[in-house]
């Protein structure tokens, strides 16, 4: 009896395992489906509590497969097509702790987005709820899978319902063509990884990353293969919003509704810079390593450019949403430096700084979404001194200034340690005032915008500059609401709190620093995927150094300078010569779809043409 | 004459990217979108094409003869289905910007600065 | 930026970009004799292992049929954005009136274009259930047809009123039968792992060669296709239809 | 390559050149629905039934349908639009 009872219940867990790893996908699509066909029967508290469910299994599987993969990563290939002698015909997924952690993460912040949904949008139809687990189907998918064109579905999945969530209930009259800028500039990135994928197919007949990688290794590594590598990388790097892509971020964040802005910066940008790790690690480290030091100027200069242009257009905004938006694209501007540093210090940093930035932003645009719900705007200067009362978005907003700065323990910190320790070591000392740059500004852009809006510092009427960001965000819920309902704060406290505690979690970094070797290990995971040979990397045995004091420095420097702008009444009347370059830089950021369109060619031109010239 | 498929996908996106840059009304625009994804058709056309191959289609022919490649194929169609699809939303974004501001002129549109 | 400049911008970086297409494309096999070892091998086992004589099907819905699966929730989720987007209706356009019923008086079509349009209808019925049913052995499959029956309740309401249109496409059931193919996609690869194999493994039996049920799982998941495809287009054509689309709201 | 095969390609890339040089709207959706079928027409050619087959009832009916209904929509708003300043 006992003998049986143990017997069903291990072929129960057996079978468990062998749909384990379909199921990140799987749950939320199937949900989807399952509400937009009872879409009439399903009263929206019910497609409400469908959705929170298939969240939670989706974070489930993908945590659970994120712990059986740090052992040795999971390899599921479906349709039964398995690799064969090295060749390969059907689709698999190769899951690795980072990217189950990435599924995972979505999934949780996707929950975090639906609680805080509940009585966002009083007149929202149950599709709404089918088209965000279609993108966290979408984004799970794309964290899994490896194979190239299979990213490339989840990619156009994922960006599909992007779009459209991004164009809903938005009750501004005229920003609209935030979501359009969006919608175009991303689906011209997706066609020119097309046409990467179609380089490369035409080189490796093959569209599995490992084989891919592994032709290509035996390959020339001529100009084909580069201008493949710059299509492809360009085309993710446009969804991960670095400069010159990164025009469409701001406008989609000021467009888009609340919560689905938490999944946006939180996650979705976030996936672009996997998709870059991922593919170089996978695809082109094989053939392109020796030029591995140039990879990573090129990289390294886009990250500081996107850093620091980003950090300073950030301080320049009056609109709490698109605030948060350009500390997102300037934080994006560290992790790709992070990632661009291509080694395993730097890529488990950028894991960390991914998790960590995720958290807290998420929390700070729950709370942007709180002080809409009760004030009607998120526009700093009509905002000024009326935030008295919503005590929980005050201090959401203060807690994530000082997670943005990298305090201790948060995530930010550790994984910006780990990074500078790793720039350090390949003599790149120069990056961590790059860091304090970023973090220090985009930091004293959320205190200065809290200390306006709910203590009433500083000058009620903003700088000249701020004036021209006119707010945009109107109303997403209706009428006035005089408390905060408890769906609203929670989230979001749970989110800071786990953001700022994140680097307390023990073994946490080590793990980070075991699963990017792995996740570095191209011929070790070319083996593993093609012929299923256990990953044998051997984990680093650097120590992690704690710096403590940089995150404290920056908080003080950030406190200073906030303190500094809001005590000089904001710097009123601008000196013309000082500030005509910040100016020239507002302006061109216009919201003109033609004008981020060219700035994407060139991108894309300059990119390319600075890959092909590395190897001459 | 081989490379003449490359240039004409080459030309279709860069041409394509031009139009969405002038362009001066938004339906135009999201239909100069789909010129740049019919570059990607051509492109991945020309690639699974082998000359004086059939289709992959075993019913007049004996299974296993020589015939071009499927897998672009089934690329391809992935592709048009993706287009179709984002098409429409595109064109459902750009109807409701229409219907908010009254005009689908890109250079009209000035909500969004700074 | 100026138009001026824009275009200026636009045609360096498009200078920069051609040079890039150049270089990349020039070192391309001419195209023709691209060598593709992954298309040959699919060729050679399709019709031995999968009993299928359209290799571009079984690619789609066999060998690679995760990547189709992704793709129809494409489909899915645009339809679903699109009918969001469309149906925005809470809120009165800017220039507020009440004025609608004005401008929907279309002039009745001619008695040609109806009959016409009438006698077309069952003849895209057939050749669309012809194509969804015969993906598996020339050309065609559960898209291409779905496209082809979704034209049928076009047809109608180029012919008439909207009254017919309604009873061939009752909204609801449209919108549950595009649910409901894209569900049946997830439910046959869910089969398949539960009878033991991975997901979308084609367990079936596979049929006689050339017939209609040939192929195992694939007749199966262009069914379910096919409707999908068909209710997304009739839904995302519909909500640009906007008259229909506030009927529906009731 | 043959030469039909030069020449569809030579006119598909005039018929894309022309969809975007078409500033017009509607005669645009005329004109892609022309490119959609040169296209399937390409495709054909180049040994491409299935995907022709897409092509023509995607590029040459439904996004065309898709188009011209839009069209109409931003008309009749327009209209509305005018009336109500």
């Amino acid at each position: 009896m006992q003998a049986n009872l143990f017997f069903g219940l291990s072929l129960v867990w057996a079978s468990a395992r062998s749909w384990l790893p379909v199921l990140p996908v799987i749950i939320p699509l199937f949900t989807a489906s399952l509400i937009a066909a009872l879409s009439r029967l399903l009263s929206q508290r019910a497609a409400l509590a469908l959705s929170l469910i298939a969240a939670f299994f989706t974070a489930s599987a993908s945590l659970s497969l994120a712990r059986i993969s740090l052992a040795n990563p999971i390899v599921y290939w479906f349709g039964g097509w398995s690799a064969q002698g090295g060749k390969t015909l059907g689709i698999s997924f190769a899951i690795d702790p980072i990217g189950a952690g990435l599924a995972a993460f979505a999934s949780t912040l996707t929950f975090a987005a639906l609680l805080f949904s509940a009585r966002y949008f009083d007149t929202a139809r149950n599709y709404f709820y089918g088209l965000v687990l279609s993108f966290l189907a979408g984004m799970c998918g794309f964290a899994l899978t490896a194979d190239m064109f299979n990213l490339f579905v989840f990619f156009e999945l994922m960006s599909a319902a992007a779009f459209a969530l991004c164009g809903q209930k938005t009750e501004d009259p005229s920003s609209l063509q935030g979501s359009l800028n969006f919608a175009v500039t991303n689906t011209i990135g997706a066609y020119s990884v097309l046409t990467g994928i179609g380089l490369l197919y035409a080189r490796t007949s093959a569209l599995n990353m490992a084989q891919m990688g592994e032709t290509l290794a035996h390959g020339p590594r001529d100009r084909l293969v580069l201008a493949a590598f710059a299509f492809i990388i360009c085309g993710y790097l446009i969804k991960a919003a670095v400069v010159p892509f990164h025009f469409w971020l701001a406008d989609a964040h000021a467009v888009a509704p609340t919560p689905i802005c938490v999944l946006f910066s939180g996650v979705m940008v976030e996936l672009g810079l996997y998709a870059v790790a991922r593919i170089y690690w996978a695809v082109f480290h094989p053939a392109l390593h020796p030029l591995l030091p140039r990879l990573r100027l090129l990289f390294l200069t886009i990250g500081v450019a996107t850093a620091i242009l980003a950090g300073i257009m950030c301080y320049l905004q009056r609109n709490l949403k698109r605030l948060l938006a350009f500390s997102t694209i300037s934080h994006m501007g560290l992790m790709t430096i992070g990632i661009g540093l291509f080694t395993a210090e730097g890529l488990a940093g950028t894991v960390l700084y991914a998790l960590g930035h995720g958290l807290i932003k998420a929390a700070l645009f729950l709370a942007a979404g709180i002080v809409l719900h009760r004030l009607q705007t998120v526009d700093e200067i009509e905002l000024y001194g009326r935030g008295r009362e919503t005590r929980w978005a005050a201090a959401i907003f203060l807690l994530g200034a000082a997670g943005l700065a990298g305090v201790p323990p948060s995530g930010l910190s550790l994984g910006s340690n780990l990074i500078h320790s790793s720039a350090r070591e390949i003599g790149f000392e120069w990056q961590k005032w790059v860091s304090f740059f970023a973090a220090a500004i985009t930091a004293a852009a959320v205190f200065r915008a809290s200390a306006r809006v709910f203590f009433g510092w500083g000058a009620p009427a903003g700088t000249q500059r701020q004036r021209t960001s006119k707010s945009e965000a109107k109303t997403e819920t209706e009428a006035g609401h005089h408390h905060t309902p408890v769906w609203m704060w929670a989230p979001a406290i749970v989110l800071i709190s786990s953001g700022l505690l994140l680097g307390t979690l023990p073994g946490l970094a080590r793990g980070a620093l075991t699963a990017a070797a792995r996740f570095e290990d191209s011929a070790g995971y070319a083996a593993h995927v093609l012929a299923g040979v256990p990953l044998q990397t051997p984990v680093p045995n650097t120590g992690i150094a704690g710096d403590a004091w940089f995150g404290i420095l920056v908080l003080l420097a950030a406190i200073a300078f906030s303190g500094l702008h809001l005590l000089s009444k904001g710097f009123q009347p601008p000196r013309k010569p000082a500030v005509r370059p910040l100016m020239f830089l507002q302006r061109l950021h216009s919201g003109h779809v033609g004008d981020y369109v060219a700035f994407l060619t060139l991108g894309i031109g300059a990119f390319g043409a600075a890959c092909i010239f590395l190897v001459h | 004459m081989n490379f003449l498929p490359y240039l004409v996908s080459a030309w279709l996106f860069l041409i394509g990217l031009y139009g969405v840059v002038t362009s001066r009304n938004l339906v135009h625009l999201c239909i100069c979108v789909g010129v740049i994804q019919s570059s990607s058709y051509v492109l991945l056309l020309a690639i699974g094409y082998r000359i004086g191959r059939p289709a992959p289609i075993f019913i007049d022919i004996k299974p296993g003869t020589p015939a071009v490649d499927p897998v672009v194929q089934a690329l391809m169609l992935t592709d048009i289905v993706v287009e179709v699809t984002v098409m429409a939303l595109l064109l459902a974004l750009a109807v409701q910007i229409h219907k908010r501001n009254g005009t689908l002129d890109p250079n009209q549109l000035h909500a969004i600065k700074g | 930026m100026t138009k001026a400049a824009r275009k200026i911008l636009f045609l360096i970086s498009a200078l920069l970009l051609a040079c890039v297409f150049w270089l990349g494309y020039s070192q391309m096999p001419p195209a023709g004799f691209v060598p593709s070892t992954y298309g040959d091998r699919v060729n050679q086992i399709v019709v031995p292992q999968r009993h299928i004589t359209d290799a571009v099907t079984a690619v789609n819905f066999d060998i690679r049929g995760f990547d189709t699966l992704g793709e129809e929730f494409i489909l899915f989720t645009s339809v679903m954005g699109v009918v969001l987007l469309m149906r925005w209706r809470k809120e009165p356009i800017r220039g507020d009136h009440e004025d609608k019923a004005e401008d929907r008086r279309v002039p009745p079509p001619s008695d040609a274009v109806r009959v016409a349009s009438v006698l077309l209808v069952p003849a895209t019925v057939l050749f669309g259930v012809y194509m969804v049913t015969h993906g598996q052995l020339t050309p065609g499959g559960g898209f291409q047809g779905g496209v082809i029956l979704a034209t049928a309740p076009l047809l109608l309401y180029l012919a008439g009123t909207f009254g017919q249109f309604h009873q061939v496409a009752p909204l609801r059931m449209v919108a549950f039968a595009e649910a409901a193919g894209a569900a049946t996609y997830i439910f046959i690869g869910g089969a398949c792992l539960a009878l033991g194999g991975s997901f979308l493994q084609n367990l079936l039996p596979l049929g006689q060669i050339g017939s209609l049920t040939s192929g195992g799982i694939v007749p199966l998941i262009d069914l379910g296709v096919g409707l999908e495809v068909c209710g997304g287009i009739v839904l995302a054509l519909l909500a640009f239809l906007e008259e229909l689309v506030e009927e529906k709201e009731e | 390559m043959t030469p039909l095969q030069i020449f569809i390609l030579l006119f598909v890339a005039a018929g894309g050149t022309g969809v975007v040089l078409t500033r017009d709207p509607a005669s645009q959706a005329i004109v892609v629905s022309f490119y959609g079928f040169l296209l399937s027409i390409l495709f054909f050619v180049f040994q491409a039934p299935d995907v022709a087959l897409s092509q023509i009832v995607v590029g040459a009916v439904a996004l065309p349908l898709m188009i011209l209904l839009a069209l109409a929509r931003v008309k009749k708003q327009q209209r509305e639009y005018d009336k109500g300043r």
